[in-house]
């Protein structure tokens, strides 16, 4: 089957099985886990994985060719996008084969969901500095410790937890990775409600977890090199979706203020060329990336500047939504539905710079990955961990 | 031109920042309108009758001293209607009404005024020997909490059938007074962006109004005039406590083994925010000496306070929020309280770009 | 849509880089045209008839190769008559003419365009069997070292007496040609921002023409069009070697005892001019392409290709300038080139906000 | 006499003995110096220096008062600028009597011009890692090296040099500060022509240059302390002038471009408003930074704020004039008299950005001095000089 072929069965498949606009309620888990057993039945879960663990062994050519297709529909896979994005490649890359035997297959098949538990309240953009405890004893590890801004850890089945196992070794060289279960006792999964009013992540809490040395993944104190294979695969993932689609109710888009706003004034036209110029011009720049993908060449770093791009254009976007429409972007309704979607979309905004490494961190990746300028000075790689300034002093 | 504190004015901050401090920092701000801090605040610090002239029990200040109280509410991002009650001291300074100016002067009356300062929508018609008014507010600032609303109405020509206050034989508005509790009158507090200070939609069905003088065209656009130099010198205050939060935060919070603020990519952005404040603190001085002392020069000083501070403010507000990382994107965090109020302030008089044409039309003439 | 390039654009891009890395690189442009290095790159490389049909003795290639190969002379600052030559080409693909578009593929005829593309200010006449023109057009870029001059007259409809060409049976515009070397023409070279480029005032006086062709509005506007989008890969060119200046100088110059490149405040910078050269390029790929092969996107292409990339080149340019800090601003260094390039090259076709609005009106289409 | 009286003096002084607008071409330097001479016998110059060498010893108040009254003024002092702004007040601190009795008056009288000699060309923002050597012989120093950005110095008849004395100390303390005689043998000054295409600045080299012991400013290796009291002094007398005053016939000022703009088009009317806005906001800032100093409150680090903002508005109201005057703001007309108003003010805005302190370097100052925020790591305090990175490598 050519790559024309496969795109048309793709099509196909896609067109029986997946609505457009469909949405994907996050509590309708067993409506996800039916639709990914039949992804997977299909031969579209895990194209690029490899066949021996339950992967298609196919191409980046079949896998953006089906994601180019899959883009015109809304599948409800949001809540195994971590176990896909994430756990599962760092399990087929650094998981030992029995891992690979037991884990990777139920995840392509959507029967066991996965989060990934690296971020902490102290150790943010520097994830290296968490603190969460794992002390040997005998054949397992016991977990003391707190997790944050976990991703559908409420439904999860498994976590790939980084921990710190050696304060005296400097930060990045005492930490080991384990799989942990989610529904193992001392594990606590709390709501985190953001600035939206909503909870779109977890804190999860760790009290004496006791957790087999066979779920450790690599070596004891070299966890991370395993995390830096999972933050690379969480970068690809995004960067590979940044951009692509967007809701279509979004009301801080172009063609909503197109509908909304005072065209009449030139001003406000004025304004609508300037979010036109920004949304083209990445738009453009994220089909360049594909494009440039399709033939073999992948973003690497330079995907840090398209997030990046995003997450000014999301702040710009809603800034200029309340601004173009006045008083009224503040408040609801009075009916209880809440503050009304130009309001929402303002408390949103941020998170786009904030999540998956701040702009900040962005700009770092840009400027040493990709431009090749030399690091900052670092005081953190070599003082033994215990002696470190981490999170917040004082 | 006057653009720095008198040592009385530096005492009025200094009273207000503790008082505010101890009784409703920002963290108590999620919790909403607290009468009791409202009462103290008027009470003890005298405030809501801080521009009240004397005659009405108040203590005859200016817009100096009005902005250095409103600064400190802004920092403190304290709720409830004392921005409401300014407003419509300062709409009262055009058309004095002694029972209204004593009330407020007490404490004992919250009042709020229809925004834009001659709203659309609003008809008043003479029945039953007073006047009536009709029509929906969209959106009244602390509305819900406010006991009296003051509205300027468009007047016809006297003699005119349709009933709007006959004292307006120029056309120009006439300032109405309704009472929020009285019949016709239906509120519907409204869910806000900005958690710490509420609005609603009220909906005049026949509501009895008193007229309490005529503005006329000159006086309403004075009177919009000092109020957007009021909501100015609140944002000066939200700006201010933005960036005091993230300075602080920068010297405690570590990444890399170094304190955030000693990176060149925090340190230089605060940096530029500091020059946003300097300059934010260095118009709203302009435009409070220009309200008290210059009435030429208030009309511009006025919509360049809007158009630089409002926008000033809000980026402030946006970046102190970015920098703290993570948990300012958390509900416990204060950080968005101030992000939403800069952007509540922002669109609270109209687009900004109605500040923006205002200084275009004044440079033009 | 193709964003990426072909192999042999790939193979164009290499062979045109290694030419002028050689023959004219940044520092040799201060010294203005040399006919030499024209020469040999209209000759070995035959650069100057890319864009000109086979069957005129050219490559035959599209809008896509000519960016590649205009991306390179902007990154090298290529001085002399080159892109004035290729928007004049641009101009004959609408209305093709034998002898100069043989001239044009052979190198033996630098030509220019007036811009706008319909200029202000000209008229023709029949006189003597012939046409003639008359008027003056204050900026004519290379118009010294250009041998012919390309002009889209405003036509009038046939039998007006005035003498327009009488083709223009629709008032469209028509394409002459005038001799610069001829009679009833005389240039003033003009003092320059941009040391590289040369710009001439031509003033006609009853110069002889010859008509080309009709343009008529649609063709008029399509040139004009595919003008905007080479000077737009001019400016991705100038933009990306203005980056890679700055970033290697950043490896190499010392402050406080590191490479400045390690300091956040430039990194983050320079991070920053890096997305704007990404989505230039991928506006300048997609404007080209557009030119190429869909003739209905290319208006809005060439208008969103300069409202962007000039805007991000001049940006990029002047950050490039002030990061080199004190040594930047002498004149020695080459920083200032490619400032004054960009900035030029902004204005080139009119003030930038002419870009917006056509965006903004083919929003509304 | 009260302040209000002094002023008035001070005006009728001005308007008897100065005229406004009056240029000040740099080439007239015996019209300058016969001002100055009128200056000091009027006694206006030196307003705050002590009497005993030839000052006024008068205050803060009266300096400003008579600063307020010259800016209605164009007074030829450029000359003297540095000499009265830097190398003056450095040797009144720290001179030695001889030096403050031999130096200081003809200073005040405008009989001796003074440059100052710093920055090199590896060393600009960061002065002290400069390499200009001074090598002790007997009684005397021999100085080899290059100076750059120097003022005036083709008029000078003195400069306060920097030079390393000690290369084994870390860079801030092998420095030692001179004054060295401009017209000595083997000074050499060569204007350094910048990217307007004039020579604003000159490049100074030393050449086996003997400077005797007493010409010796401070203890040798001590230079650096010395050297921040002239810049200070340099910061006060940039961020005093900054904004204050403008040249009337600014083709980027907002005056002109209402002039020359078509503001029948509202997005110019808008470009004209959001210069005005800045304009406005930085003027405002100025006020009351000079009221707060009139109150006594001095700027301090604040005044790199104002130095700032300045730098960017000159970048932008340069960047906007020709944005909105088209194709015509960068060509001259054809005369000869050079590429016109607009391209000259385009190419001088960088200017302000690089000058007294880069954009960077202001920031930097802003967030440490001013906010209080930690500085950044250093490398370069306690490595020897000789070992140390400096300049532009490779």
């Amino acid at each position: 089957m050519n790559l024309d072929e496969y795109r048309r069965a793709a099509r196909a498949w896609l067109r029986d099985y997946a609505r457009p606009g469909e949405s994907a309620p996050e509590n309708a888990i067993s409506h996800a886990k039916d639709f990914m057993a039949r992804l997977y039945d299909a031969g579209y879960s895990g194209i690029t994985w490899p066949a021996r663990w339950g992967g298609q062994g196919l191409t980046q050519a079949e896998e953006r060719a089906f994601a180019a297709e899959a883009r015109h529909f809304s599948l409800p896979t949001y809540v195994f996008s971590i176990g896909l994005g994430m756990t599962g490649p760092t399990l087929v890359d650094r998981g030992t084969d029995e891992q690979r035997e037991r884990f990777v297959r139920p995840l392509l098949r959507g029967e066991e969901i996965w989060c990934q538990l690296f971020s902490e309240p102290g150790a943010g953009s520097d994830v290296a500095a968490l603190q969460t405890r794992a002390v040997r004893d005998g054949d397992r590890w016991i977990v003391n410790g707190q997790k944050v801004w976990t991703s559908v850890a409420q439904h999860a089945d498994w976590g790939l937890l980084l921990t710190r196992t050696n304060p005296d070794a400097p930060k990045h060289r005492g930490l080991t990775m384990f799989v942990v279960g989610m529904r193992d006792p001392g594990v606590t999964v709390r709501p985190l409600k953001d600035m939206t009013g909503r909870a779109h992540f977890n804190e999860v809490f760790f009290d004496d977890v006791a957790v087999p040395d066979a779920h450790r993944v690599g070596e004891v104190d070299d966890g991370w090199s395993v995390a830096v294979t999972t933050l690379l695969h969480e970068r690809l993932s995004i960067s590979a979706g940044v951009g692509m689609g967007r809701a279509k109710d979004d009301p801080t888009s172009l063609e909503a203020l197109r509908r909304t706003a005072d065209t009449s004034d030139p001003l406000v036209r004025d304004d609508l060329v300037e979010l036109h110029i920004r949304t083209r011009a990445l738009a453009l720049f994220n089909q360049r990336l594909a494009q440039e993908a399709e033939a073999g060449l992948f973003p690497g770093a330079r995907g840090s500047a398209a997030k990046l791009l995003l997450a000014e254009l999301t702040l710009f976007e809603a800034d200029l939504a309340t601004r173009l429409a006045g008083p009224s972007a503040v408040v609801g309704t009075g009916d209880g539905e809440g503050a009304g979607p130009l309001a929402h979309a303002i408390s949103l905004a941020p998170a786009m710079s904030l999540g998956g490494g701040t702009n900040e961190i962005m700009r770092n990746i840009i400027g040493e990955r990709v431009l090749g300028l030399p690091p900052g000075p670092r005081v953190d790689k070599t003082v033994p961990f215990k002696d470190l300034k981490v999170g917040t002093q004082g | 031109m006057r653009l720095t504190l008198t040592p009385e004015q530096r005492e009025l901050r200094e009273a207000v920042r503790s008082f505010l401090a101890a009784a409703s920092p920002p963290a108590k701000a999620r919790d909403g309108y607290d009468p009791a801090v409202h009462a103290r605040l008027n009470g003890e610090l005298g405030l809501s009758g801080l521009i009240v002239p004397e005659e009405y029990g108040g203590a005859g200040a200016g817009m100096a001293e009005l902005a250095v109280a409103l600064e400190e509410t802004g920092a403190a991002l304290l709720p409830g209607p004392f921005l409401a009650t300014a407003f419509a001291a300062l709409a009262l300074t055009r058309a004095p009404d002694k029972e209204l100016l004593t009330g407020v002067a007490e404490g004992r009356i919250a009042a709020t005024l229809a925004l834009p300062v001659v709203p659309d929508g609003l008809t008043a018609r003479a029945e039953g020997g007073g006047l009536v008014v009709r029509g929906t507010l969209p959106q009244v600032l602390s509305g819900a909490e406010a006991d009296v609303l003051l509205a300027a109405l468009p007047g016809t020509p006297a003699g005119d059938g349709s009933g709007a206050p006959g004292e307006a034989s120029d056309g120009g508005p006439v300032l109405v007074a309704v009472d929020l509790g009285g019949p016709g009158v239906t509120r519907v507090p409204l869910e806000t962006l900005d958690l710490t200070r509420s609005q609603a939609r009220v909906e005049l069905d026949g509501a009895p109004a008193r007229v309490l003088g005529r503005l006329g065209a000159e006086g309403a656009a004075a009177v919009a005039d000092l109020v957007a130099v009021a909501l100015a010198a609140e944002q000066l205050g939200v700006l201010r406590a933005s960036l005091d939060a993230i300075v602080a935060y920068a010297k405690i919070r570590v990444a890399f083994g170094r304190f955030i603020g000693s990176y060149q990519g925090v340190k230089h952005k605060l940096a530029d925010m500091h020059c946003k404040l300097e300059q934010a603190e260095s118009v709203v001085r302009y435009a409070a000496w220009a309200a008290d002392e210059d009435p030429a020069e208030l009309p511009h000083a006025a919509a360049l306070a809007q158009a630089h501070t409002g926008r000033a403010c809000f980026e402030v507000a946006r970046d102190q929020l970015l920098l703290h990382g993570g948990v300012g994107f958390t509900w416990e965090h204060d950080a968005h309280l101030f992000y939403k109020r800069a952007k509540a302030d922002e669109v609270l008089l109209g687009p900004p770009r109605v500040h923006r044409a205002r200084l275009a039309a004044l440079m033009e003439a």
